[in-house]
Parts: C-alpha cells; sequence; structure tokens
C-alpha cells in the first residue's frame, strides 16, 4: 500500500539506486554477513590445497575414528576429528566444497533454467505444447525419483556429470510445475492482457511481462532446494551411486557416517553441519538480495 | 467436477502409464546386469542348470516380445512373478503398498498441518523472532538428511527414553483384520483404541523423519505466499469492510496463499512416494521403496515393472485430487 | 478553517503519517485537515504520492507496518478515531465509514464469490439481522439482492454465486460499491473509482454513487484524477500537494478561481470547457521527495511565481468565501 | 481441556504398552532381511532359509561346530559312490499333526531336483544346490534312497540347506499357498507373516524333539519366536540397546564396544564361512607378470587391516579355503606385508615409477577396499577404487572365461559348506564363474576335477591341499581374510550361539 505513495520518489539515476540497494544490502548485517559465509565457502573450495591442513585421501587406520580435538583422545592437529580410515575430517569438509557446491549451484542452475523456460511455455502457449509438457512432467514426476535416478546411474555409469544429470532430470519438473501455474493465473491478468493487446510478442510478454512477476516464488522454492540436492546426492551415496573414491562430497560423507552414527557421531555430523551452514547462508543472502534489490519488497 | 472431465482425467493416465513402462522397460534393456547370474549368487552351476533357471524367468525370448507380452499381460492385470519370491508380483506389491501410503500420507498430514500454521505465522510475524526461528528450522528441515535425523530420532525416543519403538509398524500383540489395509485407519474401524496408539507410536518417528523436508519447504512457500497475498488489494479492501482478523486472515488471505502450496506439495508428494525408501530402511517399515530399491539391484525386473506403474497410477491420482483442491481454491483456473 | 458544526461529520485535524523506509522517515500526510458535512461530497485531487490516499487511509485506520499515524485528530461523528481500540475501529469501519477502491479485479477476493462477499460485510456489522439461522441467512441474501440491483446488476439471484472474474470490469466496480454501501454507512470514500473503467462506463458509476448518496443520505469523499468529476459531483475540493493540502473550498470558487499556482497548473492544463475525461496533466518537474523537506513551499521547485518570501513554512491562508490555500501570494492578493 | 489430557494420558499409556513387552517367553531376532517366501524349495537366498529353518526340518543338520548330524533322519549310509541310504525317523508329526513319512522326504527332493516339479511348471531354483541328484525313491517303508548320477561327496554337507516339506500339503494349497503358509516340522509354526515387518512363530507342541545329537532334546524353550526385519545397522544395534530386540545379526565391527559396555547386550562371534580376495586381471597386461602380483601380494597389511578395520575378528588366509575348511592346507607360505620387495618387484617387472591401477569394488565393502588401496598406493600401486552396483560388476568380472577389461577386483565368496567344491571350483577352476582373474591351471583343474568325485576323504583333503599350495604360489588372488560373523545377544539370551553357516536356529535358545 505504501508502494505507490514511495515509488514515485524513488531517485532518478540507475547508478545511485544500485548504489543505495547495496548499501542496503550491507546495512543489513545478517544478510551481508551470511553473503561472506557463502563467499568464504567459495574460497575454501577454490583454494582447498592451500587451506587443508592434510591430504584428504591420507588414510592412516591408526586414527580411525579419532574424536575431534576437545574430546578425550583428539588431537588439535586434526581438529574435527577423523572418519572410518583415518582421514582429517576438516580437510575433507574443504575439498567436499568444491564438489557439494558444484554439484548443487550447478543442478539448481539447469534444472531451475529449464523449468522456467518449459513452464512458461506451457503456461503461456497452452495447446499441444502444454499437453507435451505436461505429459512429459507428469511421467517423470509419476516415476519414482530414486528407481530413475539408480536406473540412470546404472546405465550411465558413476560420475560426477551423470550424477549431476540424474539430479537434473528430476529437479527442472518441480520449476516447471511452479511457472506454470503462475503463468496460468498470471496471463489471464489485466496488464498481461494489455501488453498483448499492444501487439507484444508471445517471447516479450513471457520474458518482460510474466516472468518478473511470478520469479519470486521460484527463487524462495529453488534456494531451498540446493540443500535439497546436496542430499538427494547424499541418498545417491546412501545406495553406492554417489561419487567415486577418494573424492570427498558433503553428501558422501554425510551418508558414509552415518553408520558411526552411535560410536563416532562426528563423522556424519560434522559435515552435516557445513551443509546446513551454506544452505542458511545462501538461503539469507539470497533473501537479503532479493529484499534489498526488487523494489515490490521495499518498505 | 463434472463426470467428462473425470473421465478425461482418467484417459490421461494412459499417455503417463504408456511413458512410465516404456522408460522402465528400456531402462532395463540398457542397463548392464543379468538377473541370473545374480540369483546363482555363489554357486557352481552347469550351463544347462544356468539356461534352465533363464527360461523358468521368461529371460530367454526376445526383448520386443518380452515387452509386449508385458504390455498385454498388464492391461489383464497380470504383472508377471517376481524372480524372488516365486508369486505374482501383484500380490508381493499389494501386500507392500499399503505400508507405503500410509506413511506417506501420514507424512503428508503432518507437514501439512505443521507448515501451513508456521508459514502463515511467519508471514504475519513477519522479521520477528519466530519468523527467524521458523526460516532457520525450515532450512534446518531440509540440510538433515533423513537416515541421520532418523537414527537420532531412534536414540532419543527408543534408545533413552524408550518410549517408542525402534521399527516396524505395529506391536505383535496386536491383530488387526484388515478393512482398507491403512492400520490407523483399521483399528479404529475395529474399534481398537490401543492398538490404534500402538500403531500411531510405530508411524510417529518415521513419518516425521519423512515429512521434515517437505515441511520445511511448504512452510517456505507458505510464508511467501502469504505475504504476497497480504499486499493484495482485497486483503486492504477486506479490512476496510471492518472484517475481523480472522476472517481477514483466513478467509481471505489464507485461500489464496494456499494455492502455491497445494501445488508443491502435490509434486512433492511424488517424491515422498518415490523417496521414502531410505526412511523405511532405517525404520524397518515394510513399505514398497524398500523392497523396489532391492529388486533393481537384483534385477527383479517383474516387480520393479509393475511397482513404478502403480507408484505412477498413485502420483497421478493424488495430482487429481490436488487438481480438485485446486480448483476450489481457486476459481479462475478452470481444469 | 471552519469551526466544526453539528453537520459536521468527519473532522481530521492536523494528521501526521509517516513512513519508515531504510532511507528514512517518509512523511506521507503532512498536517492535514479535512471536513467533510453530513450528505455533503468532498473531491480530493492529486497527483500519484501526493498522499490523498494515505490520508483517507488512515481515517479507516489501515495504516499498515511500516507505515504509522504521527499526530493528528480524527474526530467522527464526536468520536476520536484514533482513540478507539482494534475491535471498535472494525465496527466503524465498513458500518460507519465504508471504502471503495481503485481497481475492483485487484479488490475483489478471486477466490470468494460475490454473494459470500457481500454476506460477510453484513455479518461483520449485523444492523437488525434475525437471529435464527435460516432466517439470518434469507435476510442476508435478501439483502444481497437488493444491494446488487441498486447498483444495476442485472439477475442479480443468479450473479450472487458467481465469482468476480466471471463479471466485466464495470461490473466489478458496481459490485464493490454495493459490498461497501450494503451496511449503509455514514460516509463513503470512493478511491479513484474510475481510474480502471472505460469512459462511458465512468459517468454510469459516477451517476450511480450521485443517486445513492441522495438516496441515502450518507457523504462521499471521492478522491480522483479527474477535475471534471470533480466539477461535476461534487461539493467542496480539496486539492493535496506532496502530503499537504494546498487548497480548498466550494467546487465552483476552486475552479473558477484557484488561489494556488497548483491548482491553476492543474487547470491551466485542461481546455475549460470540456472537464470532464480529462485527467490533469502533469506539470513539469517532479515532486520532492518526502524526506527531510526543507521549511519552504514545496511546490518551490515547479512555482512560476515562486518568489523568495517563499522559502519558509507556509500555512494556509484565507481566500475568502470558506476558499484557502497554503500560498503566500493569498495574502497579497486579499491585501490588494 | 480435560479431554485432551485424558487423551494424552491414552496415549502415554498405549505407548508404554508397546514398549518391549519382554516376557521370557518371547524372543525377537533383530534380522537383516525378510523371508522372500516361505517356501523352502522356491527360493535361493540364505537370510530366507535361517527365518524358515526354524519352522521347517531337514534330513539332515549341522550343530555349530558344524558336524553334519541326522536330524528328520535316524541315520544315514552310503551304499555306493552314487547311492546314499537315509532311514527316516518315525514319529514325526507335521504341524497339522498329519504324521510324516519317507513319501513326504521322498516328495521333497524330487519336488527340488525334478524339471518342472516346484509348482506352475517351473524348476526349483534350488535345483543345483543339489548338484547331480538323479532319483529318488523309497525303497522299503522307511529308507529314501538317493541316486546321484556321479559321484559327489558333498551330499550329506548340502542336505541340511533343504527343507522337509508335506506332500498333502503342498498338494492342497499349491505354489502359491506354500509361498505363504507354513507346515513343516519344525520346533516353531507359523502365526503370522507381516511381510517386510516380521514373521512371528509360535512352539511347536508336538515337536518330536530334534536332532538327537544336539542337546537339550525336546519342544522349544521360549513360546514365541519373532524375527523382526530391520535392515540399517544402526537401527539395529539401537533396537538391541533398547531391549526391543534380543539376537541382532550382522553387528558392525566398530559398534562392537559399545554393546560390550552396555549392561544390557553383548556380542558373540563365530568363524564366517566368507573368504575375501582381490582378484587381479592375470589376461590384462599388467597383471601377466607373477612379480607384478607378488608385489600387490607383499603391499598388503593384512594384519593392519584386520585389526584396525575389522575390529580383530577376522582370519587371514593366504589361500581361498577358511581354516575352517575341510581340506585347508594349514602351511601355506605368506606373503608378508613388506612394501619395499613390493617395489622393487615392480621395478623389476617394469615399473619402476610405479603403476596406475583401477580396483573395482561395491559399496559395501568400499570402506576396506579404500584403505587397501592406500596401502597399494604406498607400495607403488596409484590405485583407484571404483565402487559400482553388484550387477554391474558381476556381468564385468564373472565373465565365464570371457575377455575381461578391468584391473583388479576387491570380492568374496561365501562358502556355507565349508567344503572346498563350494569355493575353489568356481574361483579356481579355468573359465569357471567367479574365476575373476582369469586364472588358468591344467594342474589345479585337474586336481579339483579328481576330488570332485573322489570319496576317500584323506586323499580328497590332499588334492586341495596340493591345488591350494600351488594356487598360493601362482597368485592369481590376493587371499585376505574370512571374517567372523559378529552377533549382538542379550544378555538374559541362554542357549543359543552362534553358527558358522549364519543360520539362527533358536530351538534351544531361552531368555531368563
Amino acid at each position: 500500500m505504501p508502494d505507490t505513495d514511495t515509488k514515485a520518489s524513488t531517485g532518478p539515476v540507475q547508478e545511485t539506486i544500485f548504489r543505495r540497494n547495496m548499501r542496503n544490502f550491507v546495512g543489513n548485517r545478517l544478510a551481508f554477513g551470511s553473503a561472506l559465509v557463502v563467499l568464504i565457502f567459495i574460497f575454501l573450495a577454490i583454494f582447498a590445497p592451500l587451506v587443508a591442513p592434510h591430504d584428504p585421501a591420507e588414510t592412516d587406520l591408526f586414527r580411525r575414528l579419532q574424536p575431534p580435538a576437545w574430546m578425550p583422545g583428539g588431537e588439535w592437529s586434526y581438529l574435527l576429528g577423523c572418519d572410518a580410515l583415518g582421514r582429517d575430517i576438516l580437510t575433507r569438509i574443504i575439498y567436499g566444497a568444491r564438489i557439494s557446491i558444484f554439484i548443487g549451484a550447478a543442478v539448481v542452475l539447469v534444472a531451475t533454467t529449464i523449468g522456467i523456460i518449459a513452464g512458461l511455455a506451457a503456461g503461456y502457449l497452452r495447446g499441444w505444447v502444454d499437453m507435451v509438457i505436461s505429459r512429459v512432467v507428469d511421467i517423470l514426476l509419476g516415476f519414482p525419483y530414486l528407481i530413475f535416478a539408480i536406473g540412470l546411474m546404472a546405465m550411465m555409469g558413476p560420475g560426477l556429470i551423470n550424477i549431476i544429470i540424474a539430479l537434473v532430470y528430476k529437479e527442472w519438473v518441480i520449476p516447471c510445475r511452479v511457472v506454470r501455474g503462475e503463468t496460468l493465473v498470471t496471463r489471464e491478468l489485466e496488464y498481461v492482457e494489455a501488453a498483448r493487446a499492444l501487439g507484444a510478442s508471445g517471447r516479450h510478454i513471457m520474458l518482460r511481462e510474466i516472468l518478473p512477476n511470478i520469479l519470486s516464488p521460484v527463487i524462495v522454492v529453488s534456494t531451498i532446494r540446493m540443500a535439497h540436492v546436496i542430499i538427494l546426492e547424499a541418498s545417491l551415496s546412501f545406495l553406492g551411486l554417489g561419487v567415486q573414491p577418494p573424492t570427498a562430497s558433503w553428501g558422501a560423507m554425510v551418508s558414509d557416517g552415518r553408520a558411526f552414527i552411535l560410536q563416532a557421531w562426528w563423522v556424519s555430523t560434522f559435515p552435516g553441519i557445513a551443509i546446513l551452514l551454506l544452505v542458511l547462508a545462501i538461503n539469507v543472502a539470497s533473501q537479503g538480495l532479493r529484499d534489498a534489490f526488487d523494489p515490490r519488497f521495499h518498505e | 467436477m463434472s463426470l467428462a472431465r473425470f473421465v478425461e482425467r482418467l484417459l490421461q493416465l494412459i499417455p503417463v502409464l504408456l511413458g512410465v513402462s516404456v522408460i522402465v522397460f528400456a531402462m532395463i534393456t540398457l542397463t548392464p546386469g543379468d538377473p541370473v547370474q545374480i540369483m546363482i549368487g555363489d554357486q557352481i552351476v552347469t550351463p544347462e542348470q544356468e539356461a534352465a533357471m533363464r527360461r523358468d524367468l521368461g529371460l530367454d525370448r526376445p526383448i520386443h516380445e518380452r515387452f509386449f507380452a508385458f504390455l498385454g499381460n498388464a492391461v489383464q492385470g497380470d504383472f508377471g512373478q517376481s524372480f524372488y519370491h516365486r508369486r505374482p508380483v501383484i500380490d508381493v506389491i499389494k501386500e507392500r503398498l499399503p505400508a507405503t501410503i500410509e506413511l506417506s500420507l501420514v507424512a503428508l498430514i503432518i507437514a501439512l498441518v505443521t507448515a501451513i500454521p508456521l508459514g502463515v505465522l511467519a508471514a504475519i510475524k513477519r522479521n520477528s523472532f519466530l519468523d527467524r526461528l521458523a526460516t532457520v528450522g525450515s532450512l534446518l528441515g531440509v540440510s538433515l538428511p533423513g537416515f541421520w535425523f532418523g537414527i537420532l530420532l531412534i536414540m532419543l525416543f527408543a534408545v533413552h527414553l524408550q518410549i517408542l519403538p525402534v521399527s516396524g509398524r505395529i506391536g505383535y500383540a496386536s491383530e488387526i483384520e484388515p478393512i482398507t489395509h491403512l492400520l490407523l485407519i483399521d483399528t479404529l474401524l475395529r474399534g481398537r483404541v490401543d492398538a490404534f496408539f500402538d500403531a500411531l507410536s510405530h508411524i510417529i518417528m518415521p513419518a516425521i523423519t519423512l515429512g521434515l523436508p517437505m515441511t520445511a519447504i511448504l512452510m517456505r512457500v507458505t510464508r511467501t505466499s502469504m505475504l504476497e497475498v497480504m499486499r493484495q488489494d482485497y486483503i486492504t479492501f477486506a479490512e476496510a469492510k471492518g472484517l475481523s482478523r480472522q476472517k481477514v486472515l483466513f478467509r481471505h488471505a489464507l485461500k489464496n496463499a494456499l494455492i502455491p502450496t497445494v501445488s508443491v506439495a502435490a509434486i512433492e508428494t511424488g517424491s515422498l512416494l518415490g523417496g521414502n525408501m531410505i526412511v523405511e530402511t532405517v525404520f524397518g517399515w515394510p513399505g514398497l521403496g524398500r523392497l523396489v530399491v532391492e529388486s533393481i539391484f537384483v534385477r527383479n525386473y517383474p516387480l520393479v515393472q509393475a511397482a513404478v506403474l502403480f507408484y505412477a497410477v498413485t502420483y497421478v491420482m493424488l495430482n487429481f485430487f490436488a487438481d480438485i483442491l485446486y480448483t476450489i481454491l481457486n476459481p479462475r483456473v478452470k481444469l | 478553517m471552519s469551526a466544526p458544526t453539528d453537520k459536521t461529520l468527519l473532522q481530521v485535524e492536523g494528521l501526521r503519517t509517516v513512513f519508515e523506509t531504510r532511507d528514512g522517515t517518509v512523511c506521507a500526510v503532512d498536517g492535514v485537515d479535512v471536513i467533510v458535512e453530513r450528505g455533503e461530497c468532498l473531491g480530493v485531487v492529486g497527483e500519484s504520492g501526493s498522499g490523498k490516499s494515505v490520508t483517507f487511509n488512515s481515517v479507516m485506520g489501515l495504516v499498515r507496518s511500516p507505515g504509522r499515524i504521527e499526530a493528528g485528530r480524527i474526530m467522527f461523528e464526536g468520536r476520536d478515531l484514533r482513540a478507539l481500540n482494534q475491535t471498535e475501529m472494525r465496527a466503524v469501519r465498513g458500518r460507519d465509514i465504508a471504502m471503495t477502491m481503485q481497481d475492483a479485479m485487484t479488490a475483489l477476493n478471486p477466490a470468494l464469490t460475490v454473494g459470500e462477499q457481500i454476506a460477510e460485510m453484513l455479518e461483520a456489522h449485523d444492523k437488525g439481522l434475525p437471529s435464527g439461522r435460516n432466517a439470518r441467512r434469507r435476510a442476508i441474501r435478501a439483502h444481497s439482492v437488493k444491494m446488487l440491483g441498486l447498483v444495476g446488476i442485472a439477475s442479480p439471484e443468479t450473479r450472487l454465486g458467481q465469482y468476480p472474474h466471471e463479471f466485466s470490469g464495470g461490473m466489478r466496480q458496481r459490485i464493490m460499491i454495493a459490498i461497501a454501501l450494503a451496511s449503509m454507512p455514514k460516509l463513503l470514500i470512493a478511491d479513484e473509482p474510475t481510474t480502471a473503467l472505460d469512459v462511458t462506463i465512468q459517468a454510469q458509476v459516477l451517476e450511480l454513487i450521485t443517486d445513492t448518496r441522495a438516496k441515502l443520505g450518507m457523504s462521499v469523499v471521492l478522491i480522483t484524477h479527474d477535475l471534471g468529476v470533480v466539477a461535476e459531483h461534487c461539493d467542496r475540493v480539496m486539492v493535496m500537494y506532496a502530503g499537504q493540502v494546498v487548497e480548498q473550498g466550494r467546487t465552483a470558487d476552486v475552479i473558477m478561481r484557484p488561489k494556488h499556482p497548483y491548482t491553476k497548473g492543474l487547470l491551466g492544463s485542461l481546455p475549460r470547457l470540456s472537464l470532464r475525461g480529462q485527467r490533469i496533466e502533469p506539470i513539469e518537474g517532479q515532486v520532492p521527495e518526502l524526506i527531510d523537506l526543507p521549511a519552504q513551499c514545496r511546490f518551490y521547485s515547479r512555482c512560476r511565481e515562486r518568489g523568495p518570501e517563499c522559502l519558509k513554512n507556509i500555512e494556509m491562508r484565507d481566500a475568502g468565501n470558506g476558499q484557502t490555500a497554503r500560498c503566500v501570494r493569498v495574502q497579497k492578493e486579499l491585501a490588494t | 481441556m480435560k479431554r485432551t489430557s485424558r487423551l494424552l494420558a491414552a496415549s502415554l499409556l498405549a505407548v508404554g504398552v508397546t514398549a518391549p513387552a519382554a516376557s521370557a517367553q518371547e524372543l525377537v531376532v533383530g534380522f537383516t532381511q525378510d523371508a522372500n517366501t516361505l517356501d523352502p524349495g522356491n527360493h535361493r537366498n540364505r537370510e530366507t532359509e535361517t527365518i524358515i529353518r526354524n519352522m521347517f526340518d531337514g534330513i539332515l543338520t549341522r550343530d555349530s561346530s558344524m558336524n553334519i548330524l541326522p536330524e528328520l533322519a535316524e541315520s544315514y549310509t552310503q551304499v555306493s559312490p552314487t547311492v546314499y541310504d537315509f532311514e527316516i525317523r518315525e514319529g514325526v508329526t507335521f504341524h497339522d499333526g498329519s504324521v510324516m513319512t519317507a513319501e513326504d522326504v521322498r516328495f521333497t527332493l524330487h519336488r527340488l531336483t525334478a524339471e518342472g516339479a516346484i509348482g506352475d511348471g517351473q524348476t526349483s531354483p534350488r535345483q543345483s544346490l543339489l548338484g547331480p541328484v538323479s532319483g529318488v525313491e523309497v525303497v522299503d517303508g522307511n529308507t529314501v534312497r538317493v541316486t546321484l548320477s556321479e559321484p559327489w561327496p558333498l551330499l550329506p554337507a548340502m542336505l541340511p540347506f533343504q527343507e522337509i516339506v508335506s506332500q498333502a500339503f503342498v498338494e492342497s494349497v499349491g505354489a502359491d499357498g506354500m509361498a505363504t503358509s507354513v507346515n513343516g516340522t519344525g520346533p516353531f509354526k507359523l502365526v503370522d507373516w507381516r511381510r517386510g515387518d516380521s514373521i512371528i512363530m509360535e512352539r511347536f507342541d508336538d515337536y518330536y524333539g530334534g536332532a538327537p545329537g544336539i542337546e537339550p532334546v525336546g519342544k522349544a524353550c521360549v513360546e514365541r519366536v519373532i524375527f523382526k526385519v530391520i535392515p540399517e545397522s544402526a537401527s539395529r544395534v539401537a533396537a538391541l540397546l533398547a531391549g526391543d530386540v534380543h539376537i541382532i545379526n550382522d553387528l558392525p565391527p566398530f559398534a562392537i564396544e559399545q554393546v560390550e559396555n552396555s549392561e544390557t547386550a553383548k556380542v558373540m562371534t563365530v568363524n564366517g564361512t566368507r573368504s575375501f580376495f582381490i582378484a587381479m586381471n592375470v589376461e590384462g597386461e599388467i597383471f601377466d607378470d607373477i612379480r607384478v602380483r607378488q608385489a600387490a601380494a607383499h603391499a598388503i597389511d593384512k594384519d593392519l587391516i584386520i585389526d584396525r578395520i575389522l575390529g580383530g575378528n577376522a582370519a587371514a588366509i593366504s589361500g581361498i579355503l577358511s581354516p575352517d575348511a575341510f581340506g585347508k592346507n594349514m602351511d601355506l607360505p605368506d606373503y608378508a606385508y613388506d612394501p619395499e620387495k613390493a617395489r622393487a618387484l615392480l621395478a623389476e617387472a617394469g615399473y619402476p615409477d610405479g603403476v596406475d591401477i583401477t580396483m573395482d569394488t561395491t559399496g559395501a565393502y568400499k570402506d576396506t577396499a579404500e584403505a587397501v588401496a592406500s596401502l597399494l598406493t604406498k607400495a607403488g600401486f596409484n590405485t583407484k577404487v571404483a565402487v559400482g552396483e553388484s550387477a554391474l560388476l558381476t556381468e564385468k568380472w564373472r565373465t565365464e572365461g570371457g575377455p575381461k577389461t578391468g584391473d583388479m577386483y576387491f570380492t568374496s565368496w561365501g562358502n556355507g559348506s565349508l567344503d572346498p567344491q563350494g569355493i575353489f571350483v568356481p574361483t579356481h577352476m579355468t573359465a569357471a564363474r567367479g574365476n575373476s582373474a582369469g586364472y588358468a591351471n591344467p594342474e589345479i583343474d585337474r586336481l579339483l576335477d579328481a576330488a570332485s568325485t573322489e570319496v576317500d576323504r584323506e586323499k580328497r583333503a590332499e588334492m586341495y591341499r596340493e591345488a591350494e599350495a600351488i594356487a598360493n604360489a601362482d597368485v592369481p588372488y590376493v587371499y585376505l581374510w574370512v571374517p567372523q560373523d559378529i552377533y549382538g545377544v542379550s544378555t538374559r539370551l541362554t542357549g543359543w550361539s552362534p553358527s558358522p553357516d549364519s543360520r539362527i536356529n533358536l530351538h534351544d535358545a531361552c531368555l531368563n
């Protein structure tokens, strides 16, 4: 409601808006802190060999399930303890960031893009396009996902790219369904009808008129799904179809460590916390960014 | 919903089921791994014995012949024999499917009854402590792997507090003549309140574990769409009418805010159904998911084919209900 | 400013409504006074962001966080609305003061039938409804049908069960008015009731408001961009600019002899003879940002008549005949 | 308010009721898998057999030291190398009260071995477990004669795997009925099979007492036995610690300490029958050189891995056979852990800078395989572990003589009978099913062939000892270890000890 009253008053020059938004974002300490956390994770992932205290593949059976440093039997050089093969958990979390961030980001990005395009096309063009896309979505959704993934992985063999493909296969239908539903509603709204009456092209209407208005639920769902993707990768590991050893991924670490949860909780808990921290940070930061940049959220 | 609409919807099942059949069959065909070799395991057999087993399982026939035989028989409700159970797969599935459906439904209900109020509350009290807590909680919900969270629950409630059983669906002492095959309902229909609570105590941990990620996602969706809706003119107008706070929130806002929640819930129920294998394993839940995954690993083709079809039908039916709900919530969209 | 009389229905004094934003406090309404007499129609004119909607949302108690009313009195029939609690205020909203919004498409709930949306208004302000459940339902239905008939909707019986999207734009506007009038309010605030409509339908809707006003004897506040509408339908007019009232008086006086340069600007941009249907043309320049305004005439930067004497706070000045304006020149004119 | 609190109380009460109602009469086993079927003749699954062996008895059985003893047979004699006579016990009844006769035994064996005899025109998947059985007949009232098409000394060792069914019952319920209902002669009868959840049995009070050679003889001690399916190992351990179950199988080695430290449960182990080894593709260009294979054998510190990962619960082996197996050669030379020697051998073979290899394994063995790989890597084999689905690895490595593509395969072979025939032949005979190394040595083939039909036990054992020595010298495999089977049991449990064939027979088990 205050929108109409304040909108007219927002500044004139593009650059200052950007600067002010940036200032707002930085001013939002929680969001800014979260963005820093995300950046730190990315930094750790990129410079893992320089940052990590040990070699991620270096096994030492005498350190099998060694507890974290502050517990009896721990050592400060192995801060978070060791896994079942005596590998340093902190090191593997740092290296695991590479795989998990890559898988999470790649899957969500690709899946969301495909989903948005397909969903817009289905919802806006309707007719046979909608028919075909909706049926494909139905088939994929009706097909139990883990079974599909197992089949796919069995067909294509294990490997990082294949994991991503298997995950994208499932993930794209969700933004697609959401976008289609929203588009169906939005396309009937008057401003879209007006644009159509003015002779705007379908592409223009879809991308300029409809998309911006339905993006925010999609983004919210996507950021939260990134956590889901990292966990799904863990499920594949649970079934023995995850990344190949000795590569560390957070999902695989949690999955492998679950067997020891009664005896050595740290093996699966620390990678679990890493997942949580990253997902939390991505979420808060993205919400902060949206609040700062999306005029609809200005207050 | 008109009858014509209903029939049309049923007809839509056909391409879906056909598509699913083709995919599952193609997958089986293209995936290496020989059921006979796996079944023989660590034994010595003569080539004749091996050929006989292959013949018994119907694997000596060419692929296209097997596919059409499968389709033809499936139409008549015959899905063949499970390689391992040596019984019609339809029987095996019928025994396991109710447990999976019951678990999924309870998880869905738990997710809905916690996610919607929490999402609404978080939206109304936006940026409050409660909102932040709900946000962190929901992210925790999606970030925790089910197998990990499930074992934690077991440790707490079954081992330390000893108030809930570790696994299973109902105690051995409770014997319930099945009606719907859903124990929570059957126990009540039979008037066995003790058995009902027994079944409830078994299902509660797996259902929470299974429903947790869904709760988190639905809560986020509800919160966002509630915020979106609360900015709408019709909410201001409703307030201008002098309606009570409850009426504004629940009659005007929530009804519209639930539209995306319903469509996401319908999709997520699909993954709930297909993804509960892990929860079933952790809690020893006698459902179909675990059985199907094991069947894939041993290439028990008839069971995998039939189970996938059953999943697809269940999923389509669920979506059908979601669609009905959708039209109730949103009269603008005609099915 | 005239003193309140028995005829005064609504009197707002020194209303100040602000919005907290990250960039600072936006003072959307800054010291606004309004008087609405019983049975009269007050036109409120101004550009977007001039504070007209916020002023009347404040009256309705509909300013939501991060906005708040900082100062001022809102007297309705001798009661201070700001002193009422939530429940009491709800009883005022809808029953005593009703409101219609600019776009009926967005103001009507898409998920509820028209009948439901009228009925809940009646339910909320139980005005002599029978107590039995069935009798009550029948009474509500009968009244709803009557209201739809009143706003000129054909076969209202069947229409009650339909959803807003099944109506045309003009129809929706009528329905919204029917809802607003359902409880026979003493004051109707019509926020740009015609902006979203075709020209021909605009006229019908305005006729409807004027007719029912006469029939029900209520007062109307007509918020609009359209001076023609004001000229035809309003007894008095109030011009707002940048959160302040800059001029007010009897419609004929203001239109014939505008005192404030802003009003003149608005009128100057219009062809005299056919005021109706014309939207006010924006005057060159921009409305100042409503944050940390300097103590000076707010129209200063756009005013053709500005001078050094304008660089201070300007009070409303009496131009005679009940007409007032917020301009230093008004005094001068009177002096000469 | 009042109502809610009453509801709450009711639910707490109900919950309290479900918490282990551990009467001394009810024994619960937390087990990894459900039975596939209850038909003892129509499956090929060890877990299924473990469960239903409590409701069915066999002609012969084994005690927990793997001695073969008559059970439903009074005695048996080998009439000739190809003919065995079994004298069937009298006075044994099925659960439905009918008397078991020699006809039922004949019928059972016929059902297992004849083509298309299991029902619906199909052949029993257990047929191959009875090898060359070619005819079964009742010779006089009580004697069943089994005829073999060729000498097969393994017959008595394989008969404990088969259970006797009632002919009348099979004929009345058919193949489908057999899959879901039980009419056996075992110490327990079926109450309810909750698919995927549990199998509930109760004591059969007219039990004849079981094998006279296994004390005590008589009906079972506990009133009810429940096999409860709990596939996830952590959950199984939790159920044991919570007192929900009294026996769990497949206790992970790292959980031993925790179970031992609890007051309610303890650990029991028994030598297993599964040999672990690494197949080296002798047809490939790296491992066709014996020096490379020797290097690999010297590179692996078996004792370290047994000690650290398997919790000390395994016996190192230098040949394919388990130390408990018949014909085990106890004097095999050991390839001692010596990474320097391994490097030297590698250099000699033309890999002075080491060699890159891939080791395939399944998900279940990932941990151990990775540990082995890191030892190999330290000795000059830069080893990458590739985890694959077992169905795929079976296809890749069990080529039955066809060409192979991999370098190394970390795998195992189970040998429940502990007879060398069941493990030596499939893994070492030229082009045999489990010969993943692609190993071919005519001398071994000759010895194994001869041994399979040799009736003289000592001669037969000597042949296996010789074959094991040859294989040890050829190193087609790195022989690793035979792990112990580890069980967690309640301290209240008596009268039960684990058996090497991984059966859980509960006839004699009691709860205090």
